[in-house]
């Protein structure tokens, strides 16, 4: 391959944060141009690579490795399989419509919302690297430093005079577990040096013939925490997950959305990539304690969201809620639970994005996030309105929504290998409903007040920011194809390299390749 | 050691010798109160009161001190090596040359910064 | 003696040696050691009361007075009766002295004064009752520095009893006595240096066995009869001894701790009875150590003076160089008592800046370029590399002096103007300056005294170092 | 005698310096014990080098003595600084040290 | 040829050698040691309107020159070995103290510019003068000021030169006392908050020289045990069980350790002997502050490595319990204080201490991995202290006013001065150990090396003082940029060519460190051995013998 598209990917929207912000500041509308363009190229150039993407293919592709610190076998390294693709997609299509979604709100920014873009940009580097690298410490080094954009876009532009303790909370949280992770990291680097030649390579490390595969069990549990405690806070799951709801309430929506819509699928995604490929025997004995904390987190959160009043805080409990189903999904240890986990993934971020997104726009109107203040929207804002809807239908995982293909992916394989969770897990889903009806209810439905009268209905900019994905869950709901085909082997791999066979007793392996069909069929 | 000890043998002597000087001063002398007598000479006038621990004085002493310092140790030096001239032969002259000159540019910095004068 | 030099491997290796110059000591019976410890101590008073007795004699003889001739033949039991006198006077303690120190001052004086002489050889080795031994109470392998040790710790008894006197002119005297030892103290162990380079020991024996006999210098080739005493050899070192042994004792002309027109008696001005007698007596003592020393280091020791051996030739067996020894140490005492009689007491700032910046830079040049010559000369270097060598210090010096020279002028030259600038400018405006002077021209002010320039307050500071 | 008696009173003179620093308020006394300490090690010194039979110990201790002097021109310097200061008018406690 | 009556002592033959210098590889600190002199030529007879010039071209000249002949240095080491013993094997130059030199060299000329920069505001015009006092005023209007301490920052360097190069004892200690002296002279020459300086001054006088004297005893100890004080042959001793002299001497040896590490810890200042640094760094003028919390801990630092990886080489597992308990004192108690501090340089003083303790971990892991970490690290955390320090310089209460040493002084100051607060929490978010940063890096070789070393609480204990420190370091970031400024607000200099490369410095080596640390790891520090099983290299390996 000429064309080192991962690394371009990464690099454009870096530059152009650099370019953004560099700009003078008198030329900040210039400076949001330029942002919404690199965006939109590094969809492009993701959109490219996805396309050249070859399913049935090797693992990775793209693949694309440098030396980078020799003394520690450290590489720059990246490549993609299905699961990765399909994250590194979210995150290019959301950058665009966050940004569109957040032209007008820059006014009451320091610097008119140039730093804000820029962040957002250096924010999607981080993103996209995070997702590609394919190198333990390069992934660390892109998972630390994408808490300093988060950070100031929380505690900078974000709302209320709380967004300061808000962003520290954040960032303390995520720092002490990517400290905890760090020195599983270490650990991986000097056991990786016992068994031979130290090396960070992800390829390198995994797997039966890796530098890891003569990991003693009470090591491995060791390394494994630290992984999983740094995963677990950015998940976020119960008991660390009490950072998302206030960072959440603080943030701008728009922030909101890359936070929640892809940032926090880095903790599910290294569960997947890195708690269970480095370490499959101490996954193996892992797996009880996770699922529980995993329903914990499903009913708690939604419970909490039930009681919220402020609806950036609301949409932020129904996620640690949706986080719970993934870790869930990741934990059954079946191919279709880790498949719909890696599908809901995506979903989720449609999903709670375009929520965020239309809350975002409530707020721009009337500048308040809580629900007493809204009532009867529908009526003078009906597309608003309808858009709220969907999404919200989205969240509760209502057949022909694309959220309902993974939920239902995630159910079906844990109820196969663990079916008393996937029953006290089907309560979530009973709460979701309730939560999202309730929601719509007191802030769309009834008669409107007269201060909400001369509100007006989504402009064209906002709608082009979010019918986007409100026709991916949509389409999405229908045909569910474009998602599986690439996940579908990325986990098959997975499974293997961590040495799981689906444990459906009256299935054989290729009856459980037909099931997943057929579950693909449920959606069309 | 017992090179040593006549010495010790003179100085005790001497040190009972004042001893004793000091004691047969106080057996011997008069003794008649009078407050005046008692008090600091001052050359007849009232004495200036004293603040405590001797007073102050200038700087001047304490540079003296300083400067002593600096050259006693310089000595040091210097003796072994006038004691081996001629064994540490050119060597040794060329380093203890070196080592002058340092300490005659600490001079040279005193004397030029005024640390020298007394008026 | 050990030989401290440092091989070329890591590890300091040493080489005890022992030193030819001790082995005749320490091998004293106890009642040998005894009895040279009275004599000494004995020496050390009846010299201090000799001394004392003759200064007075020699002063007032300068003077056309008589002196002192009361008691005994010639007065000679003068100081005796001084001593008995002041035993019976009152003995003074003020009552805001600090009682301890204020006892121990005169004796922590007196000790060391006694105690220099202990490494001062009398006379060679003599035979005492069947026991072969020096004329020397015992010798040390540093021995001199025991003369600056005993001498560094009598500042502490000046120091001390100034400090516990509470008085402000026993203070400032006793500051000022400390400063001036400590002083010259320095030039006096720089000038010992030369000495050192020339014996290659630090025993007092062994310097003095060094001054013996008459050595030739080979110069240039040819064979000169040296004279073998360091005061000749090393005359720079000798002259700069003698003035600093004076400045050390707080001597006339150097006795501005004691200065009476200024501060009384110095450091021991509120002692009285037998302590002022205890300073006194160490101050005399003090004199004879350091004249004692100067005989040692420079003058031959006890040897005979070179013309006597050469129609003499036993004038240096048996006792006879004690005697050698007591004429010359006479004859610098003498030369102190000459000193006071014959110049008047310097200023304080003088006294300091001779010893700073004269004797010390002069010792410096002078012993780097004795110890030049020596090892030129112990390298074998040629006569070309010496008359070089001697050319170029020579030129240094010469220019170091004129420079100095010039630069002393050039202060001179811009005071001097700087003095007539004021004096103009006081001309043209009394008020010059900010002084309060009346205009000239006023009626009732009439003087044509000039007025006293002042220093004017926009005149750039001079700097100042630590005050 | 023995020389380990001249290590023991290196050791005693030691801690009297160690503990004068520590229970000592004035400053000039803490800096004298500390000058004590530093005696302590050159007795320490020269009685080891004596018992090893080497000068090395001998060459530690006449450095030692240069450094002390040094200390003893610069702490002075210091702590004559600060007394100057005290005297004169506006004297801060000297609790701003004891942060 | 005069003879003296023949009465010289017949002297050992082998001692008439003339000793061999290699004058090329002392050439740095000689140049150093030569400018500083000069230095004080120049305070003696240069005219005092020419001499600040004089004294920095002088200054700055002679670093440059010595960074130059370190620079020959490198190419002159002999390949095969690890390097060279000069002058009766009294200095060693190997790889580790090359490092180390050039670091201490660039971070002195770091330090240096703020001297230059900062030489009205930050010291006093004459320090002799009593604060308050008329004379002061005097000497305030008539622009006073103190050209001496450019020699005595070159004295410092020497010492800190010398320090980490020394292969004896009694080399360190002088170059210990060689450092501190003009250290404790400069710390009370701060301008503002006289008293403060001054007592800062003599607290750091007095608990220095008191550390000094300990190390001192230690080191008499250790020679009392192995009848040398160089560290080869104390290593040879050790092996031998000692020289003979001393019966059953282990004791002796033990508690020479313990003393001397007691010299040592309190040079970095780790707990419990950092108590002098936060009142000296508080106190002392920031230019100074600068040097001390860069070159110093280096040096130190350096010097501490060189003791217990050759001397105590074969001693590891006698030291190394103690030096667990210091490096995780050092690490919480340290962490745990700078969370409730409220003046920047003091917050600062405390992050250094717990940065020494994260260094201590890799001084615990003994390993020829731990050395490359520790002076990696020292390299890292010196470039980023010094870019702190000189952001701190700059910052002041108001116009013309004094530094803004309170915290709270310093909120919005991201909204004013964007690039300034930028390249702060660039050098906080470093200290931090936030990856892409020199800091992270650091952290990262340390850590690997005591994890490797198999001292895994340590390094869980280090990363959970990293979270306590980046707590406070985020709080600054915090009140930077999320806080409202206060009505006087922060007043910003607006830095000068001097103050400003400094802090390009500071933020070049922090991201050229943090980004592209390779090079630095392949070429300029010692590499790991070749051969054999990691576990049983030894860091002596590094160093030549």
């Amino acid at each position: 391959m000429t064309i080192p598209w991962l690394t371009l990917a990464i690099a454009l929207p870096a530059l152009g944060a650099l370019g953004v912000a560099l700009m003078p500041r008198d030329r900040s509308e210039h400076a949001k141009r330029i942002a919404l363009a690199v965006s939109v190229a590094t969809l492009a150039v993701v959109i490219a690579i996805a396309v050249q993407f070859e399913p049935g293919g090797p693992r990775l592709q793209f693949e694309q490795v440098q030396s980078w610190i020799p003394r520690f076998g450290v590489h720059y390294a990246v490549g993609v399989d299905g699961i990765s693709l399909v994250l590194i997609a979210l995150a290019a299509l959301l950058v665009p419509l966050v940004l569109l979604a957040a032209w007008r709100d820059t006014a009451d920014f320091p610097d008119d919302g140039k730093g804000y873009f820029a962040l957002v940009l250096v924010l999607e580097a981080m993103m996209i690297g995070v997702f590609a690298a394919t190198d333990v410490f390069l992934f660390y080094v892109f998972f630390e430093v994408m808490l300093i954009p988060v950070y100031f876009m929380i505690g900078r532009y974000g709302r209320g005079a709380d967004r300061a303790r808000a962003a520290m909370k954040f960032l303390l949280y995520s720092l002490f577990g990517g400290l905890l992770m760090l020195v599983a990291v270490i650990g991986v680097y000097v056991a990786s040096a016992r068994a031979g030649e130290p090396t960070f390579l992800w390829t390198e490390l995994t797997g039966p013939e890796g530098a890891l595969s003569g990991l003693d069990t009470t090591v491995a549990i060791w390394l494994f925490l630290g992984f999983f405690v740094a995963f677990a806070i950015k998940a976020p799951m119960w008991p660390v997950h009490t950072w998302l709801p206030t960072a959440a309430g603080s943030a701008r929506p728009g922030t909101a959305v890359l936070l929640v819509g892809v940032l926090d699928k880095v903790g599910t995604y290294g569960m997947l990539r890195y708690c269970l490929e480095l370490f499959p025997q101490a996954a193996h004995w892992f797996v009880w304690p996770v699922i529980v904390l995993s329903l914990i987190s499903i009913v708690y959160g939604a419970v909490l969201a039930i009681g919220q009043t402020d609806m950036l805080r609301l949409i932020a409990y129904t996620s640690v809620s949706h986080f719970g189903f993934i870790i869930l999904g990741i934990f059954a240890m079946t191919s279709q639970a880790q498949a719909g986990a890696a599908l809901y993934m995506v979903n989720h971020g449609l999903a709670t994005g375009a929520l965020f997104l239309v809350v975002g726009f409530l707020i721009a109107r009337q500048g308040s996030a809580q629900l007493e203040d809204y009532r009867g929207v529908q009526r003078v804002a009906p597309r608003l309105a309808g858009m709220f809807l969907i999404a919200g239908l989205a969240g509760l995982s209502l057949p022909g929504l694309s959220p309902f293909v993974s939920e239902f992916l995630v159910f079906v394989g844990t109820f196969a290998a663990y079916p008393v969770p996937a029953v006290i897990a089907a309560v979530g889903v009973v709460l979701a409903a309730l939560y999202i009806l309730w929601l719509y209810q007191r802030t769309m439905t009834g008669p409107t007040p007269d201060r909400l009268r001369s509100m007006p209905d989504l402009s064209g900019r906002e709608l082009l920011a979010v019918a986007p994905l409100i026709a991916l869950i949509i389409g999405f709901g229908l045909v569910p194809r474009p998602l599986l085909e690439p996940v579908t082997p990325a986990v098959e791999q997975t499974m293997e390299q961590i040495d799981v066979t689906d444990p459906a007793p009256s299935l054989d392996e290729a009856e459980a390749g037909a099931a997943a069909d057929q579950t693909e069929g449920v959606g069309e | 050691m017992e090179l040593y000890t006549p010495i010790l043998v003179l100085g005790g002597l001497a040190a009972a010798f004042a001893l004793f000087s000091l004691f047969a001063a106080h057996i011997a002398g008069p003794r008649r109160y009078n407050r005046a007598k008692l008090e600091p000479y001052e050359c007849g006038i009232e004495p200036t009161p004293q603040p405590s621990g001797g007073g102050r004085f200038t700087v001047k002493y304490y540079l003296t001190a300083m400067l002593f310092i600096i050259f006693d140790i310089e000595i040091i030096f210097l003796y072994p090596w006038a004691v081996h001239l001629d064994a540490l032969g050119l060597f040794g002259l060329i380093a203890v040359v070196l080592f002058l000159v340092n300490v005659s540019i600490a001079y040279a910095y005193e004397w030029r910064r005024g640390g020298l004068e007394w008026d | 003696m050990t030989s401290t030099i440092v091989a070329g491997s890591p590890a300091l290796t040493t080489v005890a040696q022992a030193d030819p110059y001790l082995e005749g000591f320490g091998g004293d019976p106890w009642w040998l050691i005894g009895g040279k410890v009275l004599a000494i101590f004995g020496f050390c008073v009846v010299m201090a009361l000799l001394l004392i007795w003759g200064e007075r004699r020699i002063i007032g003889r300068m003077q056309n007075r008589l002196g002192p001739n009361r008691h005994g033949p010639f007065g000679i039991l003068q100081s005796l009766a001084d001593g008995i006198k002041l035993a019976l006077k009152e003995d003074i303690v003020p009552a805001k002295v600090d009682k301890v120190v204020y006892v121990l001052a005169p004796v922590l004086s007196t000790v060391p004064a006694f105690m220099a002489l202990a490494i001062v050889p009398f006379g060679p080795e003599v035979t005492i009752f069947g026991q072969e031994t020096h004329l020397q109470l015992t010798d040390l392998p540093v021995g001199v520095l025991l003369v600056l040790a005993t001498a560094s710790m009598g500042v502490y008894g000046i120091v001390l009893g100034a400090w516990a006197s509470g008085s402000p002119y026993a203070l400032l005297g006793g500051l000022r006595s400390s400063a001036q030892v400590i002083s010259y103290e320095i030039a006096m162990a720089l000038s010992f240096v030369a000495v050192f380079m020339f014996a290659g020991t630090m025993t007092t024996s062994g310097v003095v066995e060094a001054q013996a006999g008459g050595n030739t210098i080979t110069l240039f080739g040819t064979e000169v009869w040296a004279p073998s005493w360091f005061a000749i050899v090393l005359l720079p070192s000798f002259v700069i001894y003698v003035i600093t042994m004076v400045g050390e004792t707080n001597r006339l002309p150097f006795d501005l701790a004691e200065g009476e027109g200024e501060i009384v008696g110095g450091f021991h001005t509120e002692y009285s009875s037998l302590k002022f007698a205890l300073f006194f007596l160490a101050e005399y003592i003090n004199m004879v150590t350091v004249s004692a020393i100067a005989v040692t280091l420079f003058l031959g020791g006890y040897h005979a003076p070179p013309p006597v051996t050469a129609f003499w030739a036993g004038a240096n067996d048996g006792w006879w160089p004690l005697m050698w020894f007591m004429l010359k140490l006479v004859v610098v005492l003498f030369f102190f008592i000459w000193l006071r009689a014959s110049l008047p007491r310097v200023r304080y700032d003088q006294l300091m800046k001779l010893g700073w910046k004269v004797l010390i830079p002069v010792q410096l040049v002078w012993i780097v370029a004795v110890a030049t010559m020596r090892v030129l000369q112990s390298e074998q270097a040629g006569t070309a590399v010496v008359v070089s060598v001697v050319f170029t210090m020579l030129a240094l010096i010469v220019a170091a002096i004129v420079m100095w020279d010039r630069s002393v002028s050039r202060q001179e030259a811009a005071e001097a103007a700087e003095a007539a600038a004021q004096e103009a400018a006081l001309r043209d405006n009394p008020m010059h300056g900010g002084f309060p002077v009346p205009p000239k021209n006023a009626p009732h002010y009439g003087s044509s005294v000039a007025a006293e320039p002042r220093v004017s307050r926009q005149e750039p500071r001079k700097e100042v170092t630590g005050a | 005698m023995d020389p380990m008696n001249y290590i023991l009173l290196a050791a005693v003179l030691f801690t009297i310096g160690a503990v004068g620093v520590l229970v000592r308020r004035n400053a000039i006394i803490v800096f004298m014990c500390v000058e004590l300490m530093l005696n302590a090690c050159n007795l320490a010194f020269v009685s080891f080098a004596r018992m090893h039979g080497t000068i090395e110990g001998q060459i530690v201790a006449f450095f030692v003595m240069v450094v002390a002097a040094a200390e003893v021109v610069v702490g002075l310097a210091i702590i004559m600084q600060i007394f100057r200061t005290r005297r004169s008018a506006s004297i801060d406690d000297a609790s701003l040290l004891k942060h | 040829m005069l003879t003296a009556g023949g009465t010289l002592a017949s002297l050992d033959p082998a001692v008439q050698e003339a000793p061999n210098i290699d004058y090329l590889m002392l050439a740095p600190m000689l140049v150093v040691f030569g400018a500083a002199v000069l230095g004080v030529v120049v305070e003696a007879f240069v005219p005092r309107a020419h001499r600040r010039p004089t004294q920095l071209v002088l200054a700055f000249v002679g670093l440059v020159v010595a960074f130059v002949c370190l620079l020959v240095q490198v190419r002159e080491l002999p390949a095969d070995s690890p390097g060279v013993t000069i002058a009766f094997a009294t200095v060693a130059i190997d790889r580790p103290t090359l490092f180390l030199h050039g670091t201490v060299l660039l971070l002195a000329l770091a330090s240096l510019l703020l001297f230059a920069a900062n030489r009205r505001e930050a010291f006093a015009p004459q320090a002799a003068t009593i604060p308050g006092s008329e004379e002061e005023r005097e000497h305030e209007e008539a622009e006073s000021e103190h050209t001496e301490v450019y020699p005595l920052v070159l004295f410092a360097v020497l010492g800190m030169l010398l320090f980490p190069a020394s292969n004896d004892f009694l080399t360190m200690f002088v170059a210990l006392e060689v450092l501190s002296f003009p250290l404790y002279l400069l710390c009370g020459l701060a301008r503002t908050r006289r008293l403060f300086s001054q007592e800062a001054a003599l607290k750091y006088f007095l608990l220095g020289a008191y550390s000094s004297a300990f190390f001192l005893f230690g080191i008499a100890l250790v020679f009392g045990y192995a009848g040398s004080v160089h560290f080869v042959d104390i290593d040879e001793a050790a092996a031998a069980g000692g020289a003979g002299v001393v019966e059953q001497g282990e004791p002796l040896l033990m508690l020479g350790i313990a003393l001397v590490a007691v010299g040592l810890l309190f040079k970095v200042g780790a707990v419990p002997f950092h108590n002098w640094k936060p009142d000296v760094y508080q106190g002392a003028p920031t230019p100074v502050t600068a040097l001390m919390a860069s070159g110093t801990v280096v040096a130190a630092f350096g010097g501490l490595l060189r003791v217990f990886f050759l001397a105590f080489d074969g001693l590891t597992w006698d030291w190394r319990p103690m030096l667990w308990i210091v490096a995780i004192l050092t690490m919480v108690v340290a962490a745990a204080i700078a969370v409730t501090q409220r003046d920047v340089k003091r917050l600062l003083a405390y992050s250094s201490v717990v940065h020494a303790g994260f260094i201590l971990t890799a001084v615990v892991a003994a390993s020829p991995e731990g050395l490359a970490g520790a002076l990696f690290y020292l390299a890292a955390y010196g470039f980023t202290t010094v870019g702190a320090f000189a952001v701190v310089t700059l910052v002041r209460v108001r116009e013309g006013g004094a530094e803004a040493g309170e915290l709270s002084q310093w909120a919005g100051l991201g909204r004013s001065h964007p690039l300034l607060a930028g390249a702060l929490a660039l050098f906080l978010l470093a200290f931090a150990g936030i990856p892409l940063t020199s800091g992270f890096i650091g952290k990262f070789a340390v850590f690997e090396a005591a994890l490797a070393a198999g001292a895994a609480p340590l390094v869980v204990v280090g990363v959970l003082a990293s979270a306590i420190t980046a707590f406070f370091y985020v709080r600054i970031i915090v009140l930077m940029y999320f806080s409202e400024p206060q009505e006087e607000g922060p007043w910003v200099v607006t830095p000068g060519p001097l103050t400003g490369s400094v802090i390009g410095v500071g933020v070049a080596a922090t991201l050229v460190l943090g980004i592209m640390p390779g090079p630095v790891f392949d070429h300029l520090l010692p590499q790991p051995a070749q051969e054999g099983v990691p576990e049983e290299a030894s860091p002596m390996d590094m160093y030549v013998r």
